[in-house]
């Protein structure tokens, strides 16, 4: 699978990635990292009201963690936090269980193919966690 | 009749045969025999799937990881845990039990804290305790033996104050073969903010339990008492009071950031296994479980009405002292007993030339031995492929002990 | 040419196939892969001798403490101890370095000692070692990484003086694959009166040393890396150095005598080996040994060759960044490596679709991994059935991992 | 084995154990204990110069630590105590080892079957444990 996996959108995401950098004057923001392999990315939000009007994303990472932080970009900019917060967790019950991909999150499914690889489902995550981070800031 | 042939043909061991006897096993207090399907789990591993765990990324090692966690999950299930999380891979019963006495009551309890253990405890589930007091200045006090050979339960609960941090209580004595009444005891315990912890490693085959019902803080297996192998056990927590468990092993897998001076945990259950776990064992355990728990219900009632048996029989041989309850429904198939003048040593050794293995000697229960005013015992102890000829064997060949033996 | 076609045959794995591909398993410093020797050992203790040990009279028990205490010699053989006594069974090098950790230096050392250790350790060798500092109120010093990406061993020794305690040092590094020269080092150690404790996880398969030559105080390997099965490995020390160490675990086994509040311990080994051992592993050890011994030469001249052309052939991948000594006489056959552009997860990902199997990350060693500049590595590694096949497949499979990915 | 052992000369030596009780006025004396069983056993000596004069054993243990009490007994006894010293040497050797059994250790032979047999070869030591304590008093 992992041919497949590296051939698909997600490295052209990862090649070209969306949205990367800083928002220039973020309402949220927040880190994760990955300790297996020290990876490391940084979520920059600007709210205006419930509304995620701008994400950026700094990501020091794998083609899986570039990818995945670029998708998570391009679903979440433009839709309400709570939405965003929904999708988060959505994301994560399909990785570690076996629920179905909402079809929000249907540009995310060649990275379903880590549900059988657990060492790899964090660096999908990360981009995740670090928005679930920066949203919960109040 | 009582018979266990449908589980019997399970266990190649039983096939062995001893000084030209067929061999009559009755040490499952010590260890259970291994049935195939634990033997090939092992072979599977080795020869399909072996890789460390710890994510490795590539096939072999998130297969490794895949069947370590998935065997996490099945303990988890057999103990009756909300989750695998709850569970601790060790070596053993000892490792689990010592676990909680470091890491817990080592980095918690204070001068004028008390432990309450009993009398009755297997050494696994004493000394340590005795290393914590010692190191933390706490006090150990230890439940008595009742008159009727039982735990003496009332004394226990009185034991339990405003001082007691900690109740370690075995469920299944490995001598007596009583199950003892844990209900009150985490009650009283709770009621006074003590944690509970208990020595499950001669429940965990033999009777039907669940940690939540059971309500314990701490509890420990041992997986070669559990048709498993050796080398693997597990002590399961309460989410929180793992969470109170400090690290007493710094290694791999354990950590989430290290400096040169410090170190930060990762998180449970990895944190309390530093180094390459017993991966392999892990898994065979797990299919243990998975051989034992369709298995579980006639293999309990083949237990019991087995032990009822064996009382029978051993309450007739002639001058026989059977030690704890002599009444079936209050004890698990593991009696203790003696023969008048004969040495349980000679006994042990005389019934091993007819096939007989049973185990001499004070059960690592010295504490208990002397309450019952003995250095040593006779022990015999049956599993799921036990069988009435099993037991018609050990009474026949007490019968030739006595003869050649008894003063 | 080098060819291992003679050992490869032993060790069923290697006919596994991975995504449609052969095995070539380049993770051997993780874990080794298992001959059938080993394998079957495992099947014929619990087909055959399943039993606990500690002395049972009956013959299963007395065999399994046979197989138990042969497996003990045949460690103590294989690392050059002069007495079976020599050898602490744990379940691996973590356990056995933890044990020195809590049971050496946690009862001896006060504050103002000093314990000195090294930049380039496992975690395993490194955190035991912060934990008995704080515990203890002792000091830890670090000896850096040399300029040339070997252990500055001037400097280590440059940190040993009058208030150094122990020295903990690994012999072989699980990431650079240099070899430690321990020599001076001991005898600088043994000068201040300070004792030494050697991780060999890395050497004990791939280096032939002998403890009485080392003159080292303590010393740990697990028999995992040694081509037996995971749950085992062992703690060497010198029969003064064993009885300066303290049970960190009590329970089954270790003691004398039991009384209410205190224990006698026994004699040693036992006294550190509470509760039942992995006894089926301990065996399967053994066989390990059996295996290894008489083949020792001839594959560690096939290491040392196997080792020169895959430095050889890595060193020509256009690019490559390779961590550690680049002389093939200095180092073991572990090679830590990046790619430029390339994540060594990604890159450990696209091997793998290809049936190369190496590890990515840091290697329990983030210290090492900071000095280096990196925060992760690939790592292939050597042993005795790895082939000059699996070493051109990496290398070919580097080459499509940069045209996939490289920027 | 088992049943040839306890058929063998060791079992009369266990019914009508030799040198039994305490000698009157020792010279020397010491325990044993076997830990894994809790049997314990007394020698008492007393000693005319370098000869043994009398011995005698209390035990309370198994019919092997028995036998191999009253059988030490028997073979110490009107014996120089350097003598004494080196069997019980012998007989250690013998029955941890592969050493063969000198003459005078003849009697012995029937518990040398214990060689194989590591959780009894302490049974048939003790005695000679408790011996060469008592022997070890200046
Ligand atoms: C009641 C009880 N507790 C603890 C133990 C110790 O178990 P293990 O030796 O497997 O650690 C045993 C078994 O020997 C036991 O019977
Ligand atoms: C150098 C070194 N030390 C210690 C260890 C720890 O060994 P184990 O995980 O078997 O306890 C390892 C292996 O991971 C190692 O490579």
């Amino acid at each position: 699978m992992s041919q497949d996996l590296y051939r698909a959108t997600v490295l052209e995401h990862s090649r070209h990635p969306q949205n990367t950098g800083r928002v220039a004057h973020p309402t949220h923001q927040a880190r994760a990292a990955n300790p297996l392999c020290g990876d490391e990315l940084e979520v920059t939000l600007r709210l205006t009201g419930q509304h995620v009007e701008q994400v950026r994303v700094a990501v020091r990472g794998c083609v899986i963690s570039q990818a995945s932080a670029s998708l998570m970009s391009v679903i979440v900019q433009g839709h309400r936090a709570d939405e965003a917060r929904r999708w988060a967790g959505q994301w994560r019950s399909a990785l570690e269980g076996e629920a179905d991909l909402p079809p929000d999150l249907e540009s995310l499914r060649p990275l379903l193919e880590l549900r059988n690889h657990r060492s790899r489902t964090g660096c999908a995550l990360l981009a995740w966690v670090a928005l679930e981070r920066a949203l919960g800031q109040t | 009749m009582v018979e266990a042939a449908s589980f019997r043909g399970d266990f190649p061991i039983l096939q062995r045969r001893i000084h030209g006897q067929p061999l009559a096993y009755l040490d499952s207090a010590a260890t259970t025999q291994k049935p195939r399907a634990v033997i090939e789990a092992l072979t599977v591993f080795y020869e399909q799937h072996n890789a460390n765990v710890h994510r490795g990324v590539y096939t072999l090692s998130e297969e490794a990881s895949a069947l370590y966690e998935s065997a996490r999950a099945k303990v988890a299930r057999h103990l009756g845990a909300d989750s695998p999380r709850s569970i601790v891979f060790t070596r053993g019963t000892t490792e689990a039990l010592n676990l909680v006495a470091a890491g817990w009551a080592g980095s918690r309890l204070r001068p004028g804290d008390e432990i309450v253990a009993t009398e009755v405890e297997h050494h696994s589930n004493l000394i340590p305790w005795q290393m914590a007091a010692r190191h933390t200045g706490a006090s150990l006090r230890l439940a008595r033996l009742g008159a009727d050979q039982t735990l003496d339960v009332g004394h226990l609960l009185s034991l339990i104050g405003p001082r007691t941090r900690l109740v370690a209580v075995s469920l299944t004595s490995n001598v007596l073969g009583t199950v003892t009444p844990l209900g009150e005891i985490v009650a009283r315990a709770h009621a006074v903010g003590a944690r509970v912890v208990v020595d499950a490693a001669q429940a965990a085959a033999h009777l039907r339990f669940d940690v939540r019902a059971l309500d314990c803080d701490f509890l420990a297996v041992s997986g070669h008492k559990l048709y498993g192998p050796t080398g693997i056990g597990a002590l399961y927590g309460k989410p929180d009071c793992l969470e109170e468990v400090e690290p007493v092993q710094g290694g791999g897998g354990m950590i989430e950031w290290v400096e040169a001076q410090t170190a930060r945990w990762g998180p449970l259950p990895a944190r309390l296994e530093a180094g390459t776990p017993s991966v392999a064992d892990a898994h065979a355990l797990g299919a243990a479980l998975d051989y034992l728990r369709p298995r579980m219900e006639e293999a309990l009632r083949h237990e019991q009405r087995l032990t009822a048996y064996a009382l029978e029989r051993l309450l007739a041989v002639p001058g026989l002292t059977l030690f704890g309850p002599k009444k079936p429904v209050l004890r698990a198939g593991v009696f203790a007993f003696n023969l008048p003048g004969v040495h349980p040593h000679d006994a042990a050794e005389l019934l091993d030339g007819q096939g007989v293995a049973l185990r001499a000697g004070h059960h690592c229960c010295q504490p208990l031995m002397r309450r019952l005013g003995v250095t040593a015992t006779l022990r015999a102890s049956l599993a799921i492929y036990s069988s009435t000829e099993d037991v018609d064997r050990l009474v026949a060949g007490l019968s030739t002990v006595r003869a050649a033996l008894a003063s």
